[in-house]
This record gives structure tokens, C-alpha cells and sequence, in this order.
């Protein structure tokens, strides 16, 4: 097969133009109701319909499986020690949230924001109002299914709670830690979100974030840094000279297929954002941000790797992998005005951000496991302060005053419920359990628990 | 006080360890370790290709007991680990001249 | 990009409703044909067959992918030495349900099972009947490619095959599961499928299973009950005291990434089952359906951390990962007609019948090594009797007479062929083979072959 | 639900039955433009462009994901010492690549082939043509988003790139590696892909490849081939005695895992190679390419599997893994023209293939990793050669045309940029980081650098 | 010259290699072992059963010294790896014959 | 009969192996362990942070044989192991008292 556009105009969609061809005066009444209504035209409601639900589906799933990836990133990059727990925990996590999503957060997010002052919705149980009555399609204003709404707005609160448990991995509790993923998803996402996304204060201020490099992912990293800062480094992480010594992960093919998870992931997080799918131009938006977020991923790569070469003398794998998450990140915030080229700067300028972010946290002490703060939070400001280079629509003023009171909020109602945590139920093990490892202090149950191939457990 | 060192078949350290149990043994290191021996790996085939397979997963044990334990704890291993096949494994005796515990500075007997 | 329903309903699909403003006649129209033919009206025929078609590859792909999830979680909770042959077991299970299901089970399970008094259909080789004729599209009454119907039905049944490979894990031959595989792919499930799917009498007389609590997950969970009981439990697991001996996992990030794959290709095995995307209530049924997927499974996730804890003072992961299983399960009979409250309550009962079976099972000395009785046959049967609290069209008696029949005779026609296989090959190794582990012992192929990391291979 | 495929007509598609059933004149008139333009009539231009466009986006995120797949059975065939580089290089390789691919190979590969004679495009940065103008549908004679099918090659060239590194791996440098692969995705894929992808020379002369069984597989085989010569086998892989000593892969759940994904991604490999989904007619293909390609990998799986047994006597997972990719490449080349049991045979003959080839390369002491030559050169020429026993439309007589064409460039221009590297840069690591192994070696970080379990890191 | 067997806890590694570096010892030998004593381990539950952790993650250093250098060693050790808990684990000392390097075919006190 | 207990580069393993297969030795046990000496690892970097290594990956081979084989014995090993770089190990020799072959209740030079 002959895969040249000329030779599929020809073959597969013949029928189309031919149609078209045939009955000019058709074409003519089409072409003009396309300036009025382009999109629309020749792609019917409830088709349409199907198409927005669809991407819903298909790009809710792919965001869903970004759990998996959170969890093997995650897996590989903490020691042995404390991967079944980061597995409990990563399990917990996608669970936890999607209750609270559904139980208050959907609604406290979307449900009335404008009558609330633009600060929050009105919280409560998520019910769909689909235009289904009495099993027939009535047709419908918002042109997709409620809950396919619901699932995909659902897995984008999942991956902010995913970006905590790896920062504070290690040695924190597991259940303060789940109380806040809590509160994080049941509460703090969602107020945030309706500032924007809810069409709230922040949306009217003309802030701009398509597909959350701020509303979600700097979020995840303001919840983490908060929790990071009271939990203190894991022990042994700084000497007391200020020296860092690095605790490498125990098993980087986990952590790569985490990464590469969270790669395919995107496509639907970023591409999903378009919100609809039911015309050319929604589709062709679509494919254009999946174009652009694999070449902002596969610039914060090459960028890691050659900064890293650079640098240090050697490639650093972990970078390189923090690389693509950073330059996805950094795209993130509008993955569909820039042309191929700017995408491209943008995702490397992502990685060399995480190059050197990575080693000035450990500066400063703040002992973030997995690399979550550099990917998230400073490449999602980042990608949240480019967006006027390419969006004419955007402007500095408006992504600095959402970037600065989003994480203003964030930081500080993260921080207060760590501390109340902290003051409470206490949020770290003791140093012998941190020592031990939280697999076999807290749960009783090792990741990898034979001993040695040959042996029968011991 | 002997070092009684035995290198055993991985699945008969449950029987030893209780064997030594019944000995009032209170304590013991085991290692994960690999044996050359008269038994012989079988001739394995990998992608098409055959080899030999030298080396077979085995225990160490290594035990520090008085002097006149070693008797019946080479008897106890050697009745409990035995499987009659060839690969067993092989105990071996050494003298170890002291010994002291970490905890509490106690050493020889005392220690172990 | 503000998400607010309201904005997209302006944006994105503004054309839709334009057209239907712009020409009230014409919505009227539509308005009162959506009564008659509520559906189809605003679809063309042949966009539906694409979308119902497309519907089957998607949610096909996702099904296809769980016999990695399985191979993930199998071989994440048997031990090191048995893990080589858990893969090779799941790649053939794979491999050879989808041929057996080709050359005879579709058939068997679907082709005029009507004539043969509703028990089985008429077996032989799969033929497409697809509705394109000298190249050109001639209409069709089934509304999708049969060959993507093929693939999706196939999916299915190398799901049932895996769940048996799970427990009777660590212990069996090679040939003879393999055996055993092709005559359930091809004979057992395909002949009770008849009954249901297949339009026989099981569904005549009234039982409903929307994606297979019964026909596909108990059917599994029987077949591999059969099994454990002639093999016999693993040396040591249980003492001569009645004492359990539990044998860990070697591997639980794998056991989790299976976990998670499983999750995700769940949204294809219920979402799929909806059989149709080419209408809005196709598409609509589809999204609540992936909607109470994860609610049911999120319960049973939140259900079983929370109940090892309560029980046993710790958090089990292996329970939590079975605890999402058995409360996508349990939704599987009817993943769409409950409220996200009855399907978050559907899924925690699930997790807590996960939580106790296991150690049930146990008492019984039936030794399953991976939890599958409990997650595909005991949540299969609480799945199946739940569907008449929310689904009106259904009834308990009905509801048990299909559990019930369906049981007895996967039970006992996968206990005569284990049996068979019992007399004839043997299904079980030597106790020195089990001491030694299957891998090195039947295949000669360690999973982890190297003596260390450090040392070259041995 | 009963799934027959009657009950299904009566209710999933009812309407569209009933509309054609309501108005003859209608179903007539239908029928009759059908045969004029069958494919298209009831599918709008727009509805057929956001299909083709859904497509190639759909199956582009399946092929980006095996990427993941070529990563992980690559990690699991390799030595633990060599593992983080065979990450490293994995990540590398989708990276540079989709850079490379946007920067000249695309345009290189398809720019105005015609023009330039039918050996190669106008090389330059991609940029889209979309039918969008002003914000407005323009309508489009390709027929779907440019964006999309851009991401869509791109995919394809990154796997070519991930076959070579399986084959040479654990003994070449990671700089020269890369380089090689900027050179074959920018300049050498693109430039055979011109010739038939394009419409190029090779498409006039009738040859058939409708995924790339050549054009992808083969070359992939042919680059390593070359690579593989120039670098000689690992030490103490071939006795001087021509003894062969095998070297088992690390970690086999890994490999089996890359398997699998593999095996999905093939799904969008060969289903997206339809290159449009905008008709009855196309999903149909689609569909039945799924099929095939199921069919012919289970077959692969089957035969490796029962060969291996015996020949061996034994099951050998590897050959099983390799099997399975064996027969996907096989039925590659033309994935919808066989029946399901010609789709059986390609494939089985494919698994037959990959087990006698593999001990056959290592007689010529040729040291593959992973066997990647086998499964994607050998089989891909087996592909190429069987597409004229079902598709009338091809001859033997182009296919090896094709076959020796391209073979022919590919392998010399490999042998000659390997050649330069070799004399420049140098590609092997001496023998002392060799037996180190490239993870410590090169890169400074081991993939498990823990040492143990129960112990700290070392 | 002594052969200086240590059983330790995992986590105090890197203050005996560091107390040991204080004495000037040049070279060691690590390997990790399973643990049998007085500790026990936690009762665990597996999937609603219970059963008993015998065998604690432990570390074995082997230090080959001149025999005037024992006492040091043995004493850097003990304090270095105490910790006052039930598990801190033991010193055993045995007497080595000979010693070779390697490398240079040097012997005994020069070798080590 | 005593114990010849030689710490190696573990790329040697092979070659030691052959070796001593060359003197008719018909067992010896391997463990994999970690060296720290006079070789000292890399510095390597990880995430920005440089660290050194200190413990490099090294083979155990325990070998018992009898008196007379000793010199031998270490004399094989030293030239399969030696690679004239520093790390590449130690030979100690150690006094056996008693060894058993499990399987049949042989002593001493018959159980080796
Ligand atoms: N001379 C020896 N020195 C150290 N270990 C030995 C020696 N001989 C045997 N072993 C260990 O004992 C194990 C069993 O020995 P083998 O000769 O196979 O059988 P058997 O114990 O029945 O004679 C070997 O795998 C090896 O680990
Ligand atoms: N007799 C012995 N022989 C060999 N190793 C021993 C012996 N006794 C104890 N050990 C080792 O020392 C470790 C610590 O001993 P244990 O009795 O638990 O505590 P403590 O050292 O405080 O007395 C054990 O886990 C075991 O590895
Ligand atoms: N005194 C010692 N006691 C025990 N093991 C030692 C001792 N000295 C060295 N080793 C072991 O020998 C290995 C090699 O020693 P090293 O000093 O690095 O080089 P070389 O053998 O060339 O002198 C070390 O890694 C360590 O495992």
C-alpha cells in the first residue's frame, strides 16, 4: 500500500470528494455554512456526541493507566526496602481519589462555580444528567455523556495525588499520608480547580492552562514540597558536612517502563484536554497536541541526556527519564498553539530545567525521592509561563497571578494539613522503622521476600 | 568453640534448622551460595544452544558451638539434611578461638 | 481552556445545537422521530457500523492486554523458582485459546444455537459474513465487522483460561494445563456460553450476566477449583498440624503492574460488552459503564486496606490488589444499570468477600496461589445474584438458576478432564521437581538465572 | 445480554435497519449510489476525516507504546550488568528519532517522491497542511489531520531504530549507537521508505509491503546486521573452539512483559497501516487485520512452542517470546488479504522460521541478543515473499525485487556508517568495561545497584 | 595472622567500615546472610495467615588482620555495631595459616 | 586438610574454575560477596551528587582439601585469577579439622 497523501485522497475518502463533486450546488451550501458554522456541519449532534464521549473514553483510559506508571516510576526509583509500600500506597492513592471524586470533588469543582463567586462549586455526590430520558437520546447541550466527563476529569486528580507519594516516599506513614491524599483530592484539587477549569475567578482573570501543567501538576508539586519540608530528608540523605549522598533506586527497567506508562499516558491527558473530538477541528487540535507533546518528551530526553554527558561525563538514565517527564510537563500548559519547533523548545528547555533543578533541591535539602518537584513543579511553572510565547491569547500578567495563587493556596492549605497530621497521628516512622524499611516495619510484607533464587524463602 | 560450617540442599534448611532446634541451638548464619560438585547440573539447552550447568544453589550454614556440641550437631545435620542423593553437601569443622557478643561484650560460650 | 460543561456545550459543539436553534422545524423533527427510532436517527448506518466496529477493536485491545496483566500477576505472586513457567504457561494460554476459539468455540458458542435446542451451536471453523461484497458496502443487519465481534468474543475466553493458571500455579505439568486449556477454549466455555450469548436457553429463561461475572470469571474460578482439588495443595503450604504455611510472592511490583493492567483492560471487557457505540446511548451506556467499573474497583481496593487493617492490624497489599479484582468482578455482571453508589457498594462487597475467602480457601486446604477462587469465582457468583437490586429486568431465581447450572457443568466436565488427564499424563510434578521448581525442572530456563548482580551468570 | 449477532441487529442498530426498512425509496437510492461510490455515501466528509484522523492516532499511541515493549524484552534478554543501558538507549532511541523524523525524514520520505525522480522527497522540517483555515473546517482532499499522520510514521521509524538495538547490545559504545540511529531514522529509513511508502520507484514496480515487513522489520534486521558484523560477538559467546556458550537473559517476566506489549502494539502497527477508518469498508479491513494479526502471532507462539519441545525436549520461553514476533512480522506485509487459516500458516511458518534461524546464526557465529534478526529479518522476508499467495494483486517477481532492493541499501549504507564509526569514534567498549559490563562501565549506575535485599546499598 | 568473622546488622555497615578505616585496615569482606538467634522476627500475616519470620537480614564482614591487631578490631567492631538491641550479632576469631595476594603473589602479613 | 578461601574479581570465576578442575578438585563452594580495598570504585554521580563506591563486587571460593594439595591449590588460583591489576584479591588457608559428605557419613580426605 502506497501511503502518500495524494494516493489516500484517492483511495480511502474517494467517496467524500466525489460527493462533494458530484453535487456542487451541496458543496457550495456546505462550504457556506461552514463560515458560519464550520465545524459542525457535516458531522451531525449525535455523532458529534459519540465523538466527544469517545475521546472522553479513550483518552480517560490512557490517563488511567498513568497510574501504573506513577507506581513502577516510583517502585524503581525507591530502595527494595520500601516497595511494597510504594505499591500500597500508588493502589491506594488511585482508589482514594476516585471516591473522593466522585463523593465531593466533581461538583465542588464544576457545580455552580459562577454562583459560588468563582471560588468553588457547590460540593455534593456527582450524578449524571445525561440526555438520555426513558432510553432515548434527546439530545444534548454539553455533547457528550456526563460520565465520561466525570472519568476523565476523575484520572487527572489521581496523577496530582501520584506526584506526592514520590516526593515524601521513604518515610512517611501510610495512613496520614492517605488521609491527605484525602484532602488533596477531595478538597484542595478540586477548589483549585474551579477557579479555572470551573470557570472561576481565575478563568475570568484570562489564565490559561489547557491541560493542568499548573492546575495539576505544579499542584501535585506544591502538595509535595509542603509535606517534604515537614517531613524532613530521609536519614542519611545529607551529611552533616551539607554533603549529599545519593540513595540510588533499586530497579531503573521498573522505572523506565513507569516512565514510558506515563509517556503513553499523556497522549490522552494532553490530547484528552481538547474536551471534544466531534468535528474536524476538534480532531485535527487533537492530533496536533499529540504531535507536540511527543516532541516536547522526546526534546526534554535528548536534552537530559546531552546536558548530562556534558555535565558529569555520563548520561544519567534517571535524568534522562525525568527528562521526558519534564518536557511533557512543560507542554502541558498548551500543547496545541506551538509549531513543531517551539514545542520542541519548550519540552527541552523542560529537561534542562530538571538537569539543574534536581541537584539544587538537594542544596537546600529537600529530599524528594523520585525527581516529582523538578517534572512537576518547576517545569509546570515553566510550561505555565510559556504559554503567551505561542498562545496570543494568554498573557504573562494573568499566567503569573494563577501560577502564584494556586500555589500560594496549594502550598499553604497543603501545609496545614500536614501539620495537623504531623501533630496528631504523626507523619514519619521512627529511625529504626526508616532503617528497617517500611515494607517490613509497616506492613509486615517484603517487595522481594525470597531469599536469593536457589533458596526456598527463608 | 568449632565453627561448624554445612553446605546443604536449599530445601532441607527448614528440617536442619529444627533439628538444631531440638539441640537448644540458639543461633546460626546462613548464606545463599553456589556448589561444585560430583553432582553434576544437567545439560541445559538455551535458544538452541547446549551447556553445562556447573554450578548448583546451595546453603551455608555456619554455626560457633561449644567444643563438645559438635558431635551432635554434625549428627543432627547430617541426619536431616541427608536425602541419600548425591549432592547432599559436606560439614566441616573449624576451630574458632574466640567469640564475643556485640550487645553485650560477653565472650566465648557466653557468647553464643 | 475553561472545562465547564456549560462553555463546552458554546464551544466545541456549537454547531450542533446551531443547526438544531437555527432550524426548530427540523429539530422537531428529529424530536419526534428520536421517539420512534430515538437512536439512529441523527447517525447514518453506516458511521454506526464504524463506531460499533471501532468499539470492539478499542475495548478488544484492552481485554487483550489483561493476559499480560494476568502473566504480570501471576509471576509476580508465585516464587522466583516457578516463574519462567507461569509466563510460558501464559503466553500459550494466549496463543492457543485464540486458535482453539477460532476452529471451533465462536461457532460452538454462537452459530445457530437456537437450532440445537438452545445448548450449543454448530462448531467449525470462524468465516466472517461481513457486509462487503466485490469491495463495495451493501448494508448489514448486524451493524459490525464480524471479525472485530471474533476478536472481542476471543479476548474473552483466554481470560477465562488465564484465571486457571493462577491457581494451579507452582505444581502442575506443562502439557497437560496446556491440554487442559485447549479443550475449555474450545469446548467447555464456548458450550455455556451457548446457553447465554449464545441466545440459548439460559437466556431464555431470563438470567442476565451483561460481561461474564458467571460466563466468564466463575467459569474460570470452577474450572481451576476442579483442578486444585485433584492436584492437591503445594508441598508445605499446609502442616500436618492444619497449619498454613504462607508462601510469599517473590515479585510484587509485577504482581501490582498485573493489578493495574488488569484495571485497565477491564474498561474494554465491560465497556466493550455494551456490544454497540453507534448511537448516543450506546456511547452514553458505555461511559457510565467505565465510570462504575472504577467505582466498583476503587471499593474494593478501599474495602480490603482498610479491612486487613482493621483484621489483621496491617495493610496487605496482596488483598488490596485482590480487593480491586473482586470489585471488578463483581460489576461485571451489571456494570451499567447502578448508581455510582450502588456500584461503589457492589465493589465493596466484593473486596470484603476477597478478604475473607482467602483465608477461607485455606481451611479448606484448597491451595490457590494467586487468590483467583476468591476474586473470579466467589465475587463472580455475589456479582451475578446483585444484579436483580439494580437491573429491574432481572430476577434471583433466574439469577441462580444460571449460576447454579453453569457451575455444576464447568465443574464437572473440567473435573473429568483433569481427571482424565490425572490417569492418563499426570498433572502433577514429583515432589524433587516442586523442591527444585518447575522452571529448572520441566524447562530448564531460570527467570533470574544470574548467580547475583555483580558476578557473571554461573 | 445476548451477544448473537441477530439480537444485536434488533437492538443496538435498530434504527439504522429501521430507516432503510421505513423508506425503500430511500434504501434504493442508497443501494444504488453505493455501487457508484459505495463506500462513502453515508459517512459525511467530515464524520470520515475525524475517523481516519481517530485512527492513526488511536493505533499511533499502540505502535508508541512498543517502544515500552522492544525496552523491556530487550532488559530482559540482556545480562543485569548491561541492563541500564539497554534502558538508556531504549529512551534514546524514541526520542531521537520522532527529532530526527520531524527534522528531514519525514519530508524525505514523502515530499514530492514523484519529483525527484521516485528515490527520495524534498528533505526539510514537517510542517502541517491541515484543512483548517481561520479556524474553520476547509474541507480536505487527504482526509484526516496531517498532525496524525506525521505521529503515525513517526512511530514506525522508532521501531526500526529499537530492532537494532536489541541485536547489538551489551557490547557497543552508547554515543556511536546513537549516532547510527540519527543517521537510520533521518536519512536511511526515510529514503528506501520513499520508494514504496512514498510512491516512489519501488511502488511503480508492484511491490506489496502494506505495514512493513520489509520496509520496517527488515531494514531494522539489515541495519543490525551490518552493526553486528563490524562488532563481532560478545566475549565468551563463541568458544574458540566454535562451541557456542549461551548467555540467558536477566530477567524473563521482563521479556515476556515486552512480549506482550509488543504484541498490542502490532494491533496499531497493522490496523493503522489501513491508513483510513473513514468507511465501512476500511474498518471492516481493520478489523480483519486484527484478526490476522492475532492469528498468525498465536501460531508463531504455537509452533515455537511445540518445536522447541520437539527438538529439545523442552518448552524454551525465549523461543516462545520470539515466536510470537516471528509470526507478526510474517503476516506484516499483508495483514488483510489472507483468511484466518492462511493467517495461521504465514505466521506458524514464521515461529518455524525464528527456531531454526536462531542456532543457524550462531553457527555463523552472528551474535543477535535478543533475536532480533530471526524474528525481524528473516521473517520479515518470509512476510514480503507470502504476500502473493493471498493477494492477487502482488507478484513474486516484485517482492523480491523489493526484498533485494532494499536489503541491498540498507545493509551497505549501515555497513558503511558503522564502518565510520568504527574508524572514528570507535563502537566497542574495550574488554575490561565489557566484562564490568556497560551499565557500571559507561553509565556509572547499575539497574539493581542494591546489594541484596535485606541490606543497605553498598 | 586472625580471620576476624563479623555478624552484624545491615544498617551498621557503614559505621564498622568506617571504624575500621580508623585503624588503618585496608581491606574486607562482605557478604549478606540470614540470621538465626535470639532475635526473633515478627510474627507476620500473609493473606489472613500467620507465620513466623525466623531468619533476619544480616551482614558478614570478614577481615583477615596480623594477629597483634585483633583486640583493636574486635573492639572497633563491638562498639561501632552496638546498639544495645536483642540482634546486634557476633565476633567470631580464627586463626588463617597463610595469606596471598594475588596480584603480586606477595605473603601474609604483606599480603593483607 | 584445610580450607583455601579466595576472595576474586568475579569475571575470573570461569577460568579459577578450570583451573583447579585441571588439579582434579571435585568441589569448592562460591559465594557472591562485596571487596572493599586497595581498589578503590569509581566516583560515580547520580542525579548531580557525586558518591564514591566503596564496595566492589568480588567471588568467594571456599575450597577443603587436603594438606598436600594446598600449595597447589593457591598456586592455580593465582595464576587463573591474577590479571596483574589492583583488586584482584586474596587467598587465605585455614586448618579443617573434620569434614562429612552428608549423603554417606564419610570423614575427612574421603568426603572431599
Ligand atoms: N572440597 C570442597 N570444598 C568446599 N565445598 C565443597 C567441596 N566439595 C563439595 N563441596 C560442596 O558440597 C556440595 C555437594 O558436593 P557434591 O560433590 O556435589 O555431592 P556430595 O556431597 O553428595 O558428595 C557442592 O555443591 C559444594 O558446594
Ligand atoms: N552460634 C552462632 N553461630 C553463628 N552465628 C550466630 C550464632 N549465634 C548468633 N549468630 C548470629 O548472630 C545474630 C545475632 O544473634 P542474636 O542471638 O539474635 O542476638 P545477639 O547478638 O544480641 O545475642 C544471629 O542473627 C546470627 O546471624
Ligand atoms: N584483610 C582482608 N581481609 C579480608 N578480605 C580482604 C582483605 N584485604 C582485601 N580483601 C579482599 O580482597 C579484595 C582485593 O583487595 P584490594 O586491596 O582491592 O586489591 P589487591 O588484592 O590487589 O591487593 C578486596 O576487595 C577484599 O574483598
Amino acid at each position: 500500500m502506497i501511503r502518500t497523501k495524494s494516493q489516500i485522497a484517492l483511495a480511502a475518502v474517494a467517496g467524500a470528494a466525489a460527493v462533494a463533486l458530484a453535487d456542487p450546488a451541496l458543496a457550495q451550501e456546505a462550504a457556506g455554512e461552514a463560515v458560519a458554522e464550520p465545524a459542525a456541519l457535516p458531522v451531525s449532534a449525535e455523532t458529534a456526541y459519540i465523538f466527544n464521549t469517545l475521546s472522553f473514553m479513550i483518552h480517560g483510559f490512557l490517563v488511567m493507566f498513568m497510574a501504573a506508571g506513577f507506581a513502577m516510576l516510583e517502585g524503581g526509583l525507591v530502595r527494595t526496602k520500601n516497595t511494597t509500600m510504594q505499591m500500597t500506597k500508588n493502589i491506594g492513592i488511585y482508589s482514594f481519589a476516585g471516591l473522593m471524586y466522585w463523593l465531593i470533588g466533581y461538583n465542588l469543582m464544576y457545580n455552580g462555580v459562577g454562583d459560588m463567586g468563582g471560588f468553588f462549586g457547590m460540593p455534593g455526590p456527582w450524578g449524571a444528567a445525561d440526555p438520555i430520558v426513558d432510553g432515548a437520546y434527546q439530545g444534548d447541550a454539553a455533547g457528550y455523556a456526563g460520565a465520561s466527563d466525570w472519568f476523565f476529569q476523575m484520572v487527572f486528580v489521581a496523577t496530582t495525588a501520584s506526584i506526592v507519594s514520590g516526593v515524601v516516599a521513604e518515610r512517611i506513614k501510610l495512613w496520614p499520608f492517605l488521609i491527605f491524599v484525602i484532602v488533596l483530592t477531595g478538597v484542595i484539587y478540586p477548589i483549585q480547580g474551579a477557579w479555572q477549569w470551573g470557570g472561576g475567578w481565575l478563568a475570568d482573570a484570562g489564565f490559561s492552562d489547557f491541560a493542568g501543567s499548573t492546575l495539576v501538576h505544579s499542584v501535585g508539586g506544591w502538595a509535595a514540597l509542603a509535606g517534604a519540608i515537614l517531613l524532613g530528608a530521609r536519614t542519611g540523605k545529607y551529611g552533616p558536612d551539607g554533603k549529599v549522598h545519593p540513595i540510588p533506586g533499586a530497579n531503573l527497567p521498573l522505572a523506565t517502563l513507569g516512565t514510558f506508562i506515563l509517556w503513553l499516558g499523556w497522549f490522552g491527558f494532553n490530547g484528552g484536554s481538547q474536551l471534544a473530538m466531534g468535528s474536524a477541528i476538534d480532531v485535527t487540535a487533537i492530533a496536533t497536541i499529540y504531535m507536540n507533546t511527543n516532541l516536547a518528551a522526546a526534546a526534554g530526553v535528548t536534552v537530559a541526556m546531552v546536558l548530562t554527558q556534558a555535565i558529569y561525563g555520563k548520561v544519567d538514565l534517571t535524568m534522562a527519564l525525568n527528562g521526558a517527564l519534564g518536557g511533557l510537563v512543560s507542554i502541558t500548559a498548551e500543547p496545541l498553539a506551538p509549531s513543531p519547533i517551539m514545542a520542541i523548545l519548550i519540552g527541552g528547555i523542560g529537561g534542562v530545567l530538571v538537569v539543574l533543578a534536581v541537584p539544587t533541591l538537594d542544596k537546600l535539602k529537600i529530599d524528594d525521592v523520585v525527581g516529582a518537584i523538578p517534572v512537576h513543579l518547576v517545569c509546570g511553572i515553566w510550561g505555565t509561563l510559556a504559554v503567551p510565547l505561542t498562545n496570543s491569547g494568554a498573557n504573562f500578567g494573568s499566567q503569573i497571578l494563577g501560577i502564584v495563587s494556586i500555589g500560594a493556596f496549594v502550598f499553604v492549605a497543603s501545609f496545614i494539613v500536614w501539620f495537623v497530621l504531623k501533630m496528631t497521628m504523626g507523619i514519619r516512622i521512627s529511625d529504626e522503622e526508616e532503617a528497617i524499611g517500611l515494607d517490613k516495619a509497616e506492613l509486615g510484607l517484603e517487595a522481594y521476600p525470597e531469599f536469593g533464587r536457589g533458596s526456598q524463602a527463608l | 568453640m568449632k565453627l561448624v560450617m554445612a553446605i546443604i540442599k536449599p530445601f532441607k534448611l527448614d528440617e536442619v534448622r529444627e533439628a538444631l532446634g531440638a539441640l537448644e541451638i540458639q543461633g546460626l548464619t546462613v548464606s545463599e551460595v553456589k556448589g561444585f560438585g560430583r553432582q553434576k547440573g544437567q545439560t541445559e539447552i538455551y535458544r538452541g544452544a547446549e551447556y553445562q550447568v556447573n554450578f548448583l544453589p546451595k546453603v551455608k550454614i555456619e554455626i560457633v558451638v561449644a567444643t563438645d556440641m559438635v558431635e551432635r550437631v554434625v549428627e543432627a545435620i547430617t541426619s536431616a539434611a541427608r536425602t541419600d542423593k548425591i549432592g547432599d553437601g559436606k560439614i566441616f569443622v573449624m576451630d574458632v578461638e574466640k567469640a564475643v557478643r556485640i550487645r553485650t561484650g560477653e565472650t566465648d560460650a557466653d557468647a553464643l
